[in-house]
Order: structure tokens, then C-alpha cells, then sequence
């Protein structure tokens, strides 16, 4: 659906790094972790396009007085990159936002009971946290995080308060392990030799690598791209990656928008 | 004042207002129907369609520019079958024109596609684009040739008795002469414009943005080009005029019409915002009851030079 | 590191950076002097010179579009002669080189412009517009076709022995084409692009904006149309290529390098920001300093597609 | 010159009318009236140039604490009909504005002692306040200003705080006299038939009708015009206006940003 979105908060959470609340219908509650929202961030030509962002969380706040109504709310957690996460990044709590939401599919979250092992790279961190909250109530979950630098690793107390483990590496050793998140995950994957199944976001290098990981050990794992997007709606075909078996002739291209942004590895091409 | 009248006709076509959503902006509409009525707008084009399936291109196909942004979707669609039997029967239900935006890799593939188009009851007619710059047949671009673009036209309006609508591409030195090639070879209205060739930079990659190297500029930097042109074309050509080209308003759009066109496409904006389309409509009747004029008619190449 | 080396030669003239000011845009180079150091960019293309004065359009001459703006200015100008005894002592003070764009309304006018102008020690070498659309002879364009513009440049060459640098008009359909005769008839350089023609239309008034009703359309909005032609052009012909059309940042004069083009023009940005020429100069340096690239001319062409 | 100004105020005094007053560089108190301002609204390409706005008023505000230094200060008086107005009106103290300051001629003020008629058309009213300042210390200043409705009639009082007799006159009558402010002028020259000189700003049919009362009752007049501008410095030939000798063989262009805006009514050409 299209909404206008209050801007509740907006703070920097990380340098570079924000997290911004905004109130959304309360048909909102029911958006699946994966699922996720474009943001119209000024009405102006510039920026033109809508910007996508996971969806970080949703919550119902309480009414603050009595007689009052619970208010659903929506929270992304951007990285500042250009003019449009820039512009967002301004943005003060009574702004208001052009937003559609929910979009696309979310994560199939999988048999109750099994082991959840979620792996963020960077900001792609930002949908696993929604996903973290419906896992935990019935799943031991593991959370793989890795960033650049300590600066890039963003809100794990936040997963720590639900009582998550997690596993946490940056390429300059400022903090958790040094080395590639992928390492530290292929690591503990060797050790345990267990069923889980896995829940991957961030730059497409590591998901390759997770999901060159996944078909060695043999288990499930869904991965959420990202893409250039205009439409969001899986109108414009800007967003397509090839599936499987796709080639010229026969083409089977999937829209990141609509067909994902949560894909199982095994649907995708991974060249 | 009784509500003003905002239908046109294009090509036999009857519209309930002049706002079309442009082809390959719109999907094959159902996708917009979570955001708006289907029923508020004078018709919808489909993206263009193929003989065959096509990939289209590799990705990035998409890049924001300032004021517009390019696209090389390069055409990728679920070729004429598919839509015959997955996409026409949800636009059956719908009572909205459908303009079926159609393309082949050569003249034979063209006349083809019309033929099937034909007799599919769900299209109302054909918009033939002879603009996208990766088809062309003996080293001829048809979009860019008036011979070529005489001929193609010339296929298609044999292989139809469907109203023929050609797109033309703004990427020529004289408008008016592909213009004047596709009204003598039969069309039946003229659509401009389509995308200018552009190209994006990536400054630390050293590398085109689209994987395609170049693609089509479309939104509001474009504006003024399509304006000239469905002018110059107005001018100079009696056939009914589809105006294109960063409309975002209904004051784009009522521009458009003032130069010439009797209808207007929504292409780019139908991305900023889904409803796009609908407000432009509505928002052409609106200005139709503030400032008292009874017939939208009355403003289709009203300009006072 | 040292200072990276930033200049660039075209057709002969040295500069001290690849930034120039594009014609028009920039007066005759002392109306900016109050806001920016002369001597800071590569080179100072003066307003379009004719024979005689020439008193332009009528007003309004210009107009903001979305991303850019309309002007029709009509090429007023006041005249070789006066530029020659009223303009050409102030530049001569400046330690910049200064090229004169010209323009006439016959062959005969072009060739006797570039007379005038081959002994006026001021004028490093002269940029030739043909892309004015309201210059034509027979009823032929001289910027629109290939065998007019090859007539206009081959005279121009032959009137002078001064670089001879041909600014080619983006409205055609074919720019190499173009660009080809140019080179055939003895260019040293080409500048591209000039103005997308386009309109604008005053709704309430239902008039054009303009009192031209057409005007040249320039500023971001056109940018990625000027890259893909300098793009199109740097692959197929030998010349130097200066590259103009929306130019407002170092990084998008960088991006036009990458494209092939050995030198840049800012236009547009110089009225959003009086000093932008030179921040763009300074822009570039500091890009080659921040990423130990020794030497400008490395990123000339190095576009990798 | 070219400087960045810090907004210190931004006040609507009348439905769509603002007054802001930004902080400019000390040798901006030389301005002269009638110079004129160009302000690049927001570091954005949409709204893409420089707006042009007249010269309310410089002053130089004393430090309000001890040991500050004394600001100097200009007002601009502007209405809002575009994209340009209009975001400069959501502008807040605090807020950052390029400026080109000041441009143009001023107003030649005439011999001391002279009457002097100042004539404002709507917010043409805006660079005549400061024109009245300097007026006043040597010469008997009367003001005629008119506008549409009452609404359109600006910061009269501030006038009267100057001791300036003011006629006001709207066209619907809903303050002052009804009708035209060239009409309540005609009749005080007729009547006066004295020796005064006139400064004119606002809407061209008013400034041409000011002409023509000029050229009639034999009085010097200066008016300042306004026209479509990109540059302001006189670079791109958008603003000229004939002068009085112009032909299309024998141009005589002035340009409205550098040779005006402000111009004796006899150098021009009132066609
Ligand atoms: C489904 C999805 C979910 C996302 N979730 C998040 C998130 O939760 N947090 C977050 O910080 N970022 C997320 N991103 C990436 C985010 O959309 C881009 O960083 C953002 O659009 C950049 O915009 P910009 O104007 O700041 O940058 P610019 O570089 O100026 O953007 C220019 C254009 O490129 C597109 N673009 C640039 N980078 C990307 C990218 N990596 N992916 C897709 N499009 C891009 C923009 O949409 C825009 O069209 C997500 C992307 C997708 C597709
Ligand atoms: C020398 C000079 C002094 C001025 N002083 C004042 C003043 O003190 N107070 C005030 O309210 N207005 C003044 N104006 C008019 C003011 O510049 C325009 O109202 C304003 O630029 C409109 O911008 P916009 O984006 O809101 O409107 P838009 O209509 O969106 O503007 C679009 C374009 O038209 C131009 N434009 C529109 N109207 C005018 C106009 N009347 N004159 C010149 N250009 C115009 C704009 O500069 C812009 O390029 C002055 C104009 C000039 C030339
Ligand atoms: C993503 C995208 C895909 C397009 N696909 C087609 C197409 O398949 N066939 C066609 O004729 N035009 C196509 N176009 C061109 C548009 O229909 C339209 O002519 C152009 O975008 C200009 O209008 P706008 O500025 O309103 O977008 C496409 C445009 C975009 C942006
Ligand atoms: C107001 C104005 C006047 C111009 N006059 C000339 C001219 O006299 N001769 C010429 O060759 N180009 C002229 N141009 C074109 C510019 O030199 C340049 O090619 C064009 O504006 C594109 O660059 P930009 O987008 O950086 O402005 C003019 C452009 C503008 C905006
Ligand atoms: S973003 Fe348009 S189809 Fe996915
Ligand atoms: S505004 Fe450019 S010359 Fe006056």
C-alpha cells in the first residue's frame, strides 16, 4: 500500500549510519520479516526515484495517554551513500515521508524448532533483526555479523537482548575476529555439522560466498539481494536477476522487488 | 457547472480522459492496481511486446539521473503468447482500452506480432515502437530512417485492422519527416516521444553505470524536447498526437495538450508515485471545472504563438 | 606525491587545465572576474561572435525547466569589431587563453569572422557554432547536415591558420556522421554538445514561454545525452573532443574525460555559481591528488566498457 | 560578491508575502538602493538558478552581548509565486544561503532638498524602503503605493515611521482609494504641478503608465524593472531590455541586471 509516513526519530547510530522511525498504518503489522519499503524522500526531481530499504523492525507503541490509540510503527536502518540517504539522513522527527509498503516476499522462516543461522554483512544487517524477533520465539539463532571495521557493525545488542549469539568479525580486527564474516561462518558451519538453515543479507560478494558455502554443507539458505530499483512494483524490469536455468533463449529472469528480495540460493544463478 | 468533459478519441479509441500510462512504465497494469483505479485512466499500454520471449539486457539496467534517468530494460518481455494467455485475461476485466506496445527484431517479426495482436478482443490497438535502438534490419534503424520507418509501418497496418499507433524516437535530426513517413505509410496517431539516448559514468569504477553502456533518458529533464516536438509535429501533421515525455502533473500534462497532443502518456512518473496516472487525470478534470472550460477538446492545440 | 599535472592540449592551444567556460555562459570573461581567478582554468570561450552586432530574440529569453533551462538568446552579440576594440584589451591582461566562438548567417559571414579574427593576438584559436538553429543558407542547417557543416568548417579553415575547433549541435540523428565531416573538412577539435532544442509553455497564458517559442535546453538535465555523444564521437574520430551539457562538479567533468574528451566546458553552472568553472579546475586536481593519479591526460578515454 | 549568509529571520507580513533578514559581509552596508540580490535558494538543481530579489533594507545590528562585533544585516521583501519563493519561505534562523550581493545600479538620488515621489506596485514596494531611508534625510518623500487588496499593500507603517505622507490605493477599494496607483498619482501631480522627481518599482504596465505621467507632467522618473534573469552579471544576455535607440540593425540592448534595474524612463523604449 502507499502511505504518508510521520517521521517519529531519526538518529545516527553508527557514524554514517541511521535508524529512523516512522508511524505506518496498522495493516503494517502484519509485513513479514525480508519484506521491504520505498521511500519517496522529498517531493522533488532529486532525488528522482524512490529509495529501498529493508524493513528493520515493526512495533506497536502504546499510547502515551489515556484514551489514546497504539500506533504502529516502521524502522529502517540506513548507511548514508548519496543524495538520497543523505537527504533522509536530515530528516527530523514531524517530517513526513511518501512510503510503499510492504514490498516484495519475505523469509520463509522455516521449520520450528530448527537452528536459525542469520549472516549480515554491514547494513545488510538491517531486515535480519525483524526476522531475529519471529525466529527467537521458537529457534535457537545464531547471527553471523561482519563489517569493514568497527564502525560498520551496527545494533548486535539489540540481538544480544533477544538472547542471540552472536559471531562477529571485521576486516581490521577493530572488532570481534579479524577476517571476512564468511570465514568465521565457515568455521563454525565445519564444527557443528548440524542441521540449520540459513538466512543471508548484505554485499552480493558475500552472499555468493554463503551461498557457495550452504551448497557444500548441504543446507538451506535464502539470501536477500540488493538491485537498482525505479518501480519497486515489478513493473519497470530494472531489478531482474537471472534464475537458475535462465539463458538467452529461454530467459527466466526474477524480479528482486516483487519475485524476491528474498531468494532461496537454489532458484538463483550465482556466476 | 455540469462536470466537463474530458474524453477524447485517438485512432477510433474512445478515452474517458486523455491520460494513457506509457509503455514499459506500467508493467501489464495489474501491478498498479493495489495503488489505484484502473478505471480512472483513458487507457493503459503494455510494455512492449515481442514475438518470442526476450531477455532484455544484462543489469544495472537502471540509473538515476538529475531530473530523469536512463533505462535498458532492452525490451525484455514474456513475448505475444505469454501475454495472450497470462496477462490479457486479467486486462479483460478491467474497462479500460489496452494498447498493446509492440517491437520486432525485424519487419517480418513486426507484421507478425500484429497479426496475432489482431484478433486478441482485450487490445484495443497498437502502439508500434520503432524507436528502441538495438533493432534494426539491413544496418537500418527504423526509428531514425524515414524509408525504414515507412515500411515497418507499411507491415503493420496490413497485418491489422487494429488502430496503429507509431512511437517515435526523439533521437533524429527531423521529427517531422519520420513523422510524415509513418502518416503516409497509414498510421493512425503518432506517439512522442520516446527516450533520448544517454549515458552514465561511474567516476571510481571507470565504467558505464548500464551494463548496456548507453540507454533511453526518460522524466522531467526531457520535457521540453517532447514538447518541441509534438509542436513541430502538431504543425506540420494531421494525425492525432500522443504526447510523452516527463509528464509528472496535470499541468505537464495539459502543456502537452496546448502543443497539439490529444492524449498524454505517464511513463516515469508511475515510479515516483504509483497513482501517478490517476491524479494526472483527475487532476485535468479538476483544472477543467476551476477554470470553466466544458470540454478538454477545447485546449488540444490551443497554444496561442 | 607532487602536483598532479593537469594540462591538456587541444588543437595546439596549451592549457593549464582541461576546464574551460562554455560560450554564452560566460560573457566575455570580465564579468566574472570579481568572483573567480581567470587564470585558475584552462581557457575562456567568449559569447558567439558575428559579423555585424546582432540584436538576438525578443524577451523572455530564458526559462527554468526541471534540471535545466531554455534560452534563446538569438546570439546577440555585439560584433567582431567592437570585440576586437572593446572586449579583446581586458583579455588581453589575462594569462588565459581565449577562444572566439563565431557564428554567421551566410558561409560567406563565417569565412569573414575567422578573417577578422586570424590576426587578433587575443584569440588562441576560434569555436565555430554551427549549431545556431536559426543560422541556415538554402534552407539547409549548417548543424544538422553533414555536407553543410563540412562547406562552413572548410572555409573557416582555409580563412585561418588558427585552431579551428567545430561545436556540433546534439539535435541529429547521426553525431559521428556529423563529426566525420567536420574532421574531413579540417577541424582541429570538436566541441560537443550544444542545446537540445525544446519548449516551454506557459499554461495560463497558453503561450509559449519564450518569445522564440524554441530554445536550447542546457544544464544537468542534458548531461547524460552530451556523454553518450562525446562517448559515440572519442571512439570514431581522431580529433580532440571538448566535452559541454550540464556540467556543474569536477566529478562530472572527470566522468566526460573517461568518455574521451580531452577537455570540458562549464556552462549552465557558471549562473548557478559565478565561480564554478574554477572549483571544477580545482575539483579535478584535487580528485588526480586524493587518488595518486600523476598526470591528467591518464583518464582521458579510459572509460572500460 | 559572492557570500554565504546565515538566515536570521523569515516573517509572512501579509498572506504570501515574507520579509527575511540574513546576515551579509560588513561591506555591504556601501549597497546603494535599487541594487538588487541573487540567492540560490537551495545547493539542489531544482529550483535550479539564482532568484533575484531588490533591497529591503541593510542595517548593522549592535552586538547584543559585550565584546561582539556589530552584524550587518539586508532584508529581502518577497512573494511567494513559485518553486523559488516558495521553498524560500519554509526557510528557518539557521538556515545557509548562497548570495550574489549586492548587483546592479542603484537609484540616482537626485538633488537634496527635491521632492521626491516614490510609486510601489505590489511587492515592487520592496527596494523602496531603503530608496526612503536614504531620502529622507535630506528631502520631502511621498509614497504612492498600490496592489490588488489590502493584502498586497506591505509594510506601509514602516513608511510612516519615516515621516512619509503615503497615498495607498487597491483595486477592489478594500484599502485606500479604489483603483489604480497611477490614477491617485496623476491626480497629486496635477494638482501639485511642482518640481519633484519619481522612483518607480513594480508590475511593467504600471511602470509604463508611471512613464508616461513622467513624460507628460515633464519630471524626471527612474524606474527599476524586472526580468527573467540566470546570471545577474550581465553574462548571459536573458534580462536586456530595448533602450530608447534600439533597432533591429542598430541593437541597443541594456541589460536589466547590469546597466539597471534601475533606468531613467527616457533611455527606454515604452512600446
Ligand atoms: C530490497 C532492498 C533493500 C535495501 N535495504 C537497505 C537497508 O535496509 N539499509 C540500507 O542502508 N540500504 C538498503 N538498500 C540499499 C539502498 O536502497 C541504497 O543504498 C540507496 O538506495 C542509495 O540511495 P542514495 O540516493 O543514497 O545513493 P545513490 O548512489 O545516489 O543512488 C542512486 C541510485 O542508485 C540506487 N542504488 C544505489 N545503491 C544501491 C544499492 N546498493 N541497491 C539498490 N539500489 C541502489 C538508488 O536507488 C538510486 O536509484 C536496499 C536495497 C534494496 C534493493
Ligand atoms: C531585479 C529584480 C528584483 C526583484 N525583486 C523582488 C523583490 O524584492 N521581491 C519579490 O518578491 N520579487 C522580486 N523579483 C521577482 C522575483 O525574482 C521572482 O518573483 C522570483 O524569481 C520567482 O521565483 P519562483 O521560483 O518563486 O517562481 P517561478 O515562476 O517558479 O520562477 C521560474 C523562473 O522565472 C523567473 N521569474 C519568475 N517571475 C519573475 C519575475 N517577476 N521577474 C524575474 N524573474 C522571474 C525566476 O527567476 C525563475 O527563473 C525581482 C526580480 C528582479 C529581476
Ligand atoms: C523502464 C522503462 C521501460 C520502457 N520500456 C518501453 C517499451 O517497452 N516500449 C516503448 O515503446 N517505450 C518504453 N519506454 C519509454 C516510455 O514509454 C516513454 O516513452 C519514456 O519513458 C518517456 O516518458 P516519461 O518521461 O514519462 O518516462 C520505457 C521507459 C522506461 C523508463
Ligand atoms: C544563455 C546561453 C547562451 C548561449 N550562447 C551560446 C553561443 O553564443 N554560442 C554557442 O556556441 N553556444 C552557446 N550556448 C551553449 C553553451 O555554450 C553550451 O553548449 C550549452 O549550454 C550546454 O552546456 P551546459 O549544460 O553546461 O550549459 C549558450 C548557452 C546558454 C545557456
Ligand atoms: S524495481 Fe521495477 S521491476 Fe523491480
Ligand atoms: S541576467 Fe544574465 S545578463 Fe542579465
Amino acid at each position: 500500500m502507499q502511505f504518508k509516513s510521520l517521521v517519529l526519530s531519526n538518529t545516527e547510530v553508527s557514524p554514517g549510519y541511521f535508524r529512523m522511525r516512522m508511524t505506518v498504518p496498522a495493516q503494517l503489522s502484519a509485513a513479514r520479516p525480508g519484506q521491504f519499503v520505498m521511500v519517496r524522500v522529498r517531493d522533488a526531481i532529486d532525488p528522482l526515484l524512490r529509495r529501498p530499504f529493508g524493513i528493520y523492525d515493526v512495533l506497536i507503541l502504546e499510547p502515551d495517554f489515556d484514551g489514546g490509540s497504539p500506533q504502529t510503527c516502521l524502522d529502517i536502518l540506513y548507511k548514508v551513500v548519496g543524495k538520497g540517504t543523505e537527504t533522509l539522513s536530515t530528516m527530523h522527527h514531524g517530517d513526513h515521508l511518501d512510503v510503499l509498503a510492504p514490498l516484495g516476499n519475505g523469509f520463509d522462516l522455516g521449520k520450528p524448532g530448527e537452528e536459525k543461522i542469520l549472516v549480515g554483512g554491514g547494513v545488510g544487517l538491517a531486515p535480519l533483526y525483524f526476522l531475529a524477533k519471529e525466529l527467537v520465539k521458537t529457534d535457537c539463532v545464531h547471527l553471523f555479523v561482519g563489517g569493514r571495521t568497527r564502525d560498520d557493525i551496527l545494533c548486535i545488542t539489540e540481538f544480544e537482548r533477544l538472547g542471540i549469539e552472536t559471531y562477529v568479525s571485521t576486516d581490521d580486527g577493530t572488532l570481534g575476529e579479524q577476517g571476512l564474516v564468511t570465514e568465521v561462518l565457515e568455521k563454525e558451519l565445519t564444527r557443528r555439522k548440524g542441521k540449520a538453515s540459513i538466512f543471508a543479507c548484505g554485499p552480493h560478494p558475500m552472499l555468493k560466498a554463503v551461498a557457495a558455502l550452504a551448497e557444500r554443507h548441504g543446507i538451506p539458505c535464502q539470501v536477500s539481494l540488493e538491485a537498482y530499483m525505479a518501480c519497486g512494483v515489478g513493473a519497470c524490469l530494472g531489478c531482474v536477476v537471472p534464475g537458475k536455468e535462465h539463458t538467452e533463449e529461454a530467459p527466466d529472469f526474477r524480479c528482486v522487488c516483487k519475485d524476491g528480495p528474498v531468494f532461496d540460493f537454489q532458484e538463483l544463478q550465482w556466476k | 457547472m455540469n462536470r466537463p468533459d474530458t474524453s477524447v478519441e485517438i485512432a477510433g479509441i474512445k478515452l474517458r480522459n486523455p491520460v494513457m500510462t506509457a509503455s514499459g512504465t506500467f508493467g501489464y497494469g495489474q501491478e498498479f492496481a493495489e495503488y489505484m483505479d484502473l478505471e480512472k485512466i483513458g487507457a493503459i499500454i503494455t510494455k512492449g511486446l515481442s514475438l518470442r520471449p526476450k531477455a532484455g539486457n544484462r543489469t544495472p539496467r537502471i540509473v538515476e539521473t538529475k531530473g530523469g534517468m536512463l533505462n535498458a530494460i532492452g525490451l525484455q518481455n514474456v513475448g505475444v503468447d505469454a501475454f495472450i494467455r497470462e496477462k490479457a485475461p486479467y486486462l479483460r476485466t478491467i474497462n479500460t482500452p489496452v494498447i498493446a506496445n509492440i517491437y520486432g527484431n525485424s519487419l517480418d517479426e513486426y507484421r507478425q506480432v500484429a497479426h496475432l495482436l489482431d484478433t486478441v478482443p482485450e487490445v484495443a490497438g497498437m502502439e508500434v515502437n520503432i524507436s528502441c535502438p538495438n533493432v534494426k534490419e539491413g544496418g537500418i534503424v527504423f526509428g531514425t530512417d524515414p524509408k525504414a520507418a515507412f515500411e515497418v509501418v507499411r507491415q503493420v497496418r496490413e497485418a491489422t485492422i487494429k488502430p496503429v499507433i507509431v512511437k517515435l524516437s526523439p533521437n533524429v535530426t527531423d521529427i517531422v519527416a519520420m513523422a510524415r513517413a509513418c502518416a503516409d505509410a497509414g498510421a493512425d496517431a503518432l506517439s512522442l516521444i520516446n527516450t533520448l539516448t544517454g549515458m552514465a559514468i561511474d567516476l571510481q569504477k571507470r565504467r558505464p553505470v548500464l551494463a548496456n553502456v548507453t540507454g533511453g533518458l526518460s522524466g522531467p529533464a526531457i520535457k521540453p524536447v517532447a514538447l518541441r516536438m509534438v509542436w513541430q509535429v502538431s504543425r506540420a501533421i494531421e494525425l492525432p498526437i500522443i504526447g510523452i515525455g516527463g509528464i509528472m502533473t496535470a499541468t505537464d500534462a495539459l502543456e502537452f495538450l496546448l502543443a497539439g497532443a490529444t492524449a498524454v502518456q505517464v511513463g516515469t512518473a508511475n515510479f515516483l508515485d504509483p497513482a501517478a496516472s490517476q491524479k494526472v487525470a483527475e487532476g485535468i478534470e479538476h483544472y477543467l471545472a476551476e477554470n470553466g472550460i466544458a470540454d478538454v477538446k477545447e485546449l488540444i492545440g490551443a497554444l496561442r504563438v
